[in-house]
């Protein structure tokens, strides 16, 4: 066979550009524009908003004044507290996403692995949750964590405690909750990024003789980090926005930038905060998946 | 799954999907329908949801458009005041509401700015009658509702009785529910701890919060999910900090479970006032809603009903109601100025975080 | 060859295509003629240029520059849905969710008429190709070579005044793809549609075509008949590309005639070869193919016949062919033998021999 | 052993994935309106309390008003987009398709935000309007992806066919390249109805004081209360979305969806 690049070309006479018919991109802007007003109202706009407001100034009685101020980002990162917010925030992330993804890790090689008959159903009850409001399963959570809960019940009843242990309304429970909540998103996540794993892989390692440990360190981990990180991420940035559970969970002490948010913009009505808030969120966010396509990236390489 | 059987299906399910869209389309082609038809002028009322709402339905708005046949009173419930301005400020320039009843505070700031109109005496006859704690003074609109500070209690779960703000220093760990900061229960709360320490809460706020912050290991909750009354009801907290109003209430309904307790070391009162929203069309109406809800009728109706104490001086309560509301000649009352107040929320709400709730 | 395209069935001249952002174009001053009822293979390794030009002529592609008539028509700037052509693709693009009466008679019904006379005609193009039993199912039903046949009947239903054929029996497996080959070139000329097959598979090629356009990096490199192509390759290019060939340096090289060459190649000393016409300089290559290639018995003499001595360094058996290559004794070329041969005179790896050819099976192409 | 032991892994995983539905479902028959477990004589009473509760009645409809709208919506301005990216050619093309899936990458809250600062000028809180266009920006990208997907893994070459044997752009969108993207349609759809049904953090800032969905009602009744009314919308809730999900399986192929 020769190879192509080798050859010379003969080049045409003719002037080489690419006619396309005015209609034809017409067509084609027809298809877009629709869709793209849509995005651009539902979407684009509100951040424009936002991001504009978070220049103006709160006014001491609470009042909207219209000016261009760094001020909010002044008070917002030069305040401990926000700070602290912050690394609440991306503490819960990581919390949530690392347990997450090492309760996930087993279930999503077992469903990619099973060749059981309820393989099916097996799925769908991983998935099952996604697709029942957060609000309903953050119910389930209080009922099960509360002082009242099933498991402080039953620690007291069977004379294990002789008082409830604060479950819910903190920090743990809100993890606890959005660990479970978040989790199918990583079960997802890894069963489609283990696509490059098969049985015979791990069966051809074993035929070499690395032990059943070894064929897990050398073979199978490798081969489904990439599922690995991306369900880490997914449920990272799903945790650090989310809002519903530690709001009715948090009981007052949970502090992240999504709840900070909610309660500048509808109990203080300190919209520029709340939006100069909402823009260190979206840095943050837009920081953490740049990492990750570099992380992917350089893991890929 | 052969393609061939998917198809069928993906065709049957096409259909399926495409009718219940068309279902859904009809539903909100009916829903969009209605509008009042006899003529009568609409009135429309801005005010607090849930119990609130069902009390004030039946205790006033049903009297009123007995009294007034010519209105028709549509009433919109909202979460909190916040919301309530919220939406005000949104509407500034083409209202949609005539009438908001919110709390002090909050209804300050919108009067600076320019969301609310100031009352004409004449229209609003009854404004006479309200207690001078209870009126604006610069016209806009007076208290309706007076309400305090209790402390709640569940008799079947706490170990001791309280009496005092101060007892609750000496709740058990993780036995108190209080709605923090900026919630104006928290608030109150802090001028009322303030007040304790002899201190004087315009003057300096860092005692009263320092003390506040010996209480963490003892509150459960500082954001009560669902209300204080429900949590204390429950037993998921055994003490809270709550409004008399709907403590009273919810104590009748919960078998013994909830008991409200006014502290014997300070009153702290909370005030909702009506307001006629800046340019609306209907400011007639609205005054005439006002003055209803200032008669002493609507107001010894509404007390009875939800145990608000009135805000007119010719409310004339029964007794059993009577025992039940806070007096405003009552002694302890620690006197808090929620105007003053409406700019020190966001300073007040800092201090908490960082060192009642310690975040 | 001299007629014009106003004779031919389709002409295509001096087509050219450049996808945006790419600098090499992907097809480059494509002159094609077709006449008549012929099938023409457009053959070449992927990435050659020859489904791009497919596409074009088929209209599903925007040429950047040139022309495309059909029966004399101008057709570059019609819609692909107005040409009337029939077309194959490699993966058949049957309509999942049409029965396969419906797929072959889609083109029909796109042209209008009653439906009970498209139904009629698909009807017989589904017979044309056996299939006339299986017109209720649905294709995904069918097997490879099924549905390839009535990928063929939906082209052919319509009467294209054109048949595309793109990769048609690349997705079949080997057997099949011979019996299909046979299977379409007879439908094809007992239709007489003039037709254009393109692919990669010189077999495919060789067997099927009327006439072949080898094509590489954009550029046709020798439009001819199957056997001209194979005898007489214009460059090493298309030598290499159809069939095996050793190819051997030669040196001095002097036209001695029209397409007549006396040159010195290597080992095998001084010879007159035929050649491509026009061969500048004084070097260029000698195609010569393995089967052309003779293995000497021991004392044979022919004196007129070029030879070189060698050893054996390796032996291939594929059933009917036993194939070595011959390391020269003199300088380092390997040359490859194929022998039809019986395993029994197998001869073994570093035996010493002694080759020759007829200087007229050899040809002589430029260097490339 | 070994095969025990992880078998006991994935059960307690399991368990702990389903715990608060296994709860919120046992809880929804309590006896009495506590925030436990309390099956001493379970009852249908909180199936009842919720049907007669005209908040949640009005938020289903709402929700259910809002995720049909949205769901069609979402198709009927997705799918061009999605035909664009995928079949034609055009400057910026990986910039649109990046833009179409950006809302993923906002967190809800501050699409929340943006949304309440735009719509309480335009005094579109608490309207259907505001709500589907706010669930628009969340949902298309799902339908786009969906779509695309499906585009990706059919092959062009029928489009092509049909186009070569005569059909023009219209008839091969409709008779061909429609009817063979559907699946992926009606998934995109359902997801988009689910996503919208079930989205509650934009809906809380969005609704105002009007119009809301039903989670929106949810939450604020857990505000207020956490009987087991709550448990028994939570399990009709659960029901829903089991059989949207077994719908879904039927047509598509669970993974196929989720791998998209």
């Amino acid at each position: 066979m020769v190879t192509l690049q080798t050859t010379q070309l003969r080049t045409g006479g003719l002037p080489v550009k690419e006619k396309r018919s005015a209609k034809q991109r017409a067509g084609t802007l027809g298809l877009i524009l629709p869709g793209s007003i849509g995005l651009f109202v539902g979407f684009v706009l509100p951040l424009i908003v936002m991001i504009r407001m978070s220049f103006n100034q709160h006014g001491t009685g609470g009042q909207l004044v219209e000016t261009l101020t760094f001020e909010n980002y002044g008070r917002a990162l030069s305040d401990p507290f926000y700070w602290q917010v912050i690394g609440n925030t991306l503490w819960l992330g990581l919390l949530c996403g690392g347990l997450a993804v090492i309760l996930a890790y087993p279930i999503a090689l077992f469903l990619t692995r099973t060749t059981s008959k309820w393989k099916g159903v097996l799925i769908a009850l991983a998935i099952a949750p996604l697709l029942t409001s957060a609000v309903a399963r953050t119910y389930g959570w209080i009922a099960i964590l509360g002082d009242q809960g099933i498991i402080n019940g039953f620690l007291m009843d069977t004379g294990l405690l002789s008082g409830p242990i604060r479950l819910n309304n903190d920090m743990p429970g809100v993890i606890i909750a959005l660990v479970e909540i978040l989790m199918p998103y990583a079960i997802l996540a890894m069963i489609s990024g283990f696509g490059r794993l098969n049985n015979s892989l791990e069966e051809a390692a074993g035929t070499l003789g690395a032990s059943r440990f070894k064929v897990f360190m050398r073979v199978t981990l490798p081969l489904t980090l990439p599922g690995v990180f991306t369900g880490f991420l997914l449920v990272f940035v799903l945790s650090i926005s989310s809002f519903v559970t530690p709001r009715l969970m948090g009981g007052g002490r949970v502090f992240i930038l999504a709840t900070e948010v909610y309660n500048e913009a509808t109990q203080t009505l300190n919209w520029p905060l709340a939006s100069a808030l909402s823009v260190i969120l979206l840095i943050l966010f837009g920081l953490l998946v740049a990492g990750y396509q570099q992380l992917t990236k350089r893991f890929e390489d | 799954m052969s393609t061939n059987r998917r198809l069928t299906r993906n065709k049957r399910l096409l259909t399926i999907g495409a009718s219940i869209v068309a279902m859904g389309t009809l539903a909100s082609c009916a829903s969009s329908g209605g509008g009042d038809a006899d003529g009568q002028t609409t009135i429309t009322v801005l005010g607090y949801t849930a119990i609130f709402e069902d009390n004030f339905t039946q205790a006033v708005i049903e009297g009123f458009e007995a009294q007034h046949p010519e209105y028709n009173v549509e009433y919109v419930p909202s979460q909190n005041s916040a919301e309530m301005l919220g939406k005000l400020r949104s509407e500034a320039s083409n209202p949609t509401v005539d009438v908001a009843i919110l709390d002090q505070s909050v209804a300050n700031t919108g009067i600076q700015e320019g969301v609310f109109a100031q009352l004409d005496e004449a229209a609003v006859p009854n404004l006479a009658n309200v207690v001078d704690m209870g009126l604006n003074a610069e016209g806009y609109g007076p208290a309706m509702t007076f309400d305090n500070l209790v402390l709640l209690v569940n008799p079947e779960e706490a170990p001791e009785e309280i009496s005092s703000i101060q007892d609750l220093w000496d709740a058990p760990d993780n036995s108190v529910a209080i709605p923090a900061a900026p919630d104006i229960q928290g608030i109150a709360l802090t001028a009322l701890t303030a007040n304790n320490l002899g201190a004087d809460y315009q003057e300096d706020i860092q005692p009263a919060i320092d003390e506040l912050a010996l209480l963490q290991p003892k509150v459960t909750s500082w954001d009560p999910q669902p209300d204080v009354y429900q949590t204390v009801t429950s037993g998921s907290a055994q003490y809270a900090v709550g409004w008399n109003a709907r403590g009273q209430v919810f104590s009748d309904q919960s078998d013994g479970r909830l008991q409200v307790v006014q502290p014997d070391d300070g009153i702290a009162f909370q005030v909702n006032t009506i307001n006629m929203v800046e340019g609306t069309e209907n400011a007639e109406g609205a005054q005439a809603f006002i003055d209803y809800t200032l008669s002493k009728e609507s107001q010894e109706s509404f007390s009875s009903a939800m145990f608000y104490a009135p805000t007119v001086k010719n409310a004339e309560l029964p007794e059993e109601v009577q025992a039940r509301v806070a007096d405003p000649q009552d002694p302890n009352i620690v006197e808090i100025d929620w105007i003053w107040m409406a700019d020190q929320r966001d300073a007040w709400t800092d201090l908490w975080r960082r060192t009642v709730i310690g975040g | 060859m001299t007629s014009t395209a106003e004779q031919m069935h389709l002409s295509v001249q001096n087509l050219n295509k450049t996808y945006p952002r790419t600098e090499v174009p992907a097809v480059s001053d494509i002159n094609l003629d077709v006449q008549q009822g012929d099938l023409v293979a457009l053959l070449g390794p992927s990435g050659c240029g020859k489904t791009t030009t497919l596409r074009m002529i088929a209209g599903l592609l925007e040429p950047s520059a040139g022309s495309i008539r059909v029966k004399g028509k101008e057709v570059t700037s019609t819609p692909v849905h107005k040409r009337g052509m029939g077309m194959v693709f490699q993966s058949y693009a049957l309509f999942p969710h049409m029965s396969v009466l419906d797929n072959v008679s889609f083109g029909l019904e796109m042209r209008g008429g009653g439906r009970r006379g498209n139904r009629k005609a698909a009807k017989a193009a589904l017979d044309m190709v056996q299939l006339g039993h299986l017109a209720e199912r649905r294709p995904a039903a069918l097997s490879g070579g099924q549905q390839q046949r009535i990928a063929l009947a939906r082209a052919l239903a319509i009467e294209p005044t054109l048949l595309l054929l793109d990769e048609p029996l690349s997705n079949l497996d080997a057997k099949l793809r011979e019996a299909m080959r046979h299977e379409i070139r007879s439908i094809q000329q007992r239709s007489g549609t003039t037709t254009l097959l393109v692919t990669h598979d010189q077999d495919e090629a060789l067997d099927m075509a009327d006439k072949i356009a080898i094509m590489e990096n954009g550029i046709i490199q020798q439009y001819d008949a199957p056997q001209e192509i194979y005898e007489h390759p214009t460059n090493k290019f298309v030598a290499n590309f159809v069939g095996k060939a050793n190819f051997i340096p030669s040196t001095s090289v002097r036209q001695v005639g029209e397409g007549r060459y006396s040159i010195e190649a290597g080992a095998f000393g001084d010879l007159t070869v035929p050649g491509v016409v026009g061969i500048k300089g004084d070097r260029a290559e000698l195609v010569l193919r393995p089967h052309r290639v003779r293995l000497m018995a021991d004392g044979e003499v022919a004196a007129d016949r070029p030879r070189a001595r060698g050893q054996i360094i390796a032996s291939s058996y594929t059933g009917n062919v036993v194939s070595y290559e011959m390391q020269s004794s003199d300088n380092d070329r390997v040359i490859r033998i194929d022998q039809l041969s019986h395993p029994a005179d197998r001869l073994p790896v570093g035996a010493e021999i002694t080759v020759s050819f007829d200087p007229e099976d050899a040809y002589l192409v430029a260097e490339g | 052993m070994r095969k025990a032991l992880s078998g006991t892994v994935i059960t307690v995983i399991y368990l702990f994935l389903l715990a608060p539905i296994i709860a919120v479902f046992l809880i929804s028959f309590n006896s009495s309106s506590a925030l436990k477990i309390d099956l001493g004589s379970p009852s249908l009473q909180w199936y009842q309390e919720m049907l007669s509760n005209s908040a949640f009645i009005e938020g289903a409809k709402v929700s259910f008003i809002t995720a049909a709208v949205v769901s069609v919506v979402v198709l009927v301005l997705g799918v061009p987009v999605a035909l664009a990216i995928a079949r034609r050619e055009f400057p910026g093309k990986n910039a649109l398709s990046a833009f179409f899936l950006s809302p993923l990458l906002v967190p809800s809250v501050v699409i929340g935000l943006g949304l309440l600062l735009v719509f309480q000028p335009l005094a579109l809180t608490g309207t259907y309007l505001g709500i589907i266009i706010a669930h628009f920006g969340i949902t298309v990208p799902y339908v786009i992806r969906t779509t695309l997907m499906s585009l990706k893994t059919n092959d062009v070459s029928c489009e092509e066919a049909a186009r070569v044997h005569g059909a023009g752009p219209f008839t091969t969108f409709f008779r061909i390249t429609l009817p063979i993207i559907s699946p992926g349609l009606i998934a995109g759809a359902v997801m988009a109805f689910i996503i919208s049904f079930d989205e509650a953090v934009i809906s809380l800032f969005v609704a105002g004081s009007g119009r809301t969905t039903l989670p929106v009602e949810m939450f604020r009744y857990l505000q207020y209360r956490s009987d087991p009314a709550i448990a028994a919308l939570s399990v009709i809730l659960i029901l829903i979305s089991v059989l949207l999900v077994v719908v879904i399986e039927r047509v598509v192929g669970l993974r196929k969806v989720m791998n998209s």
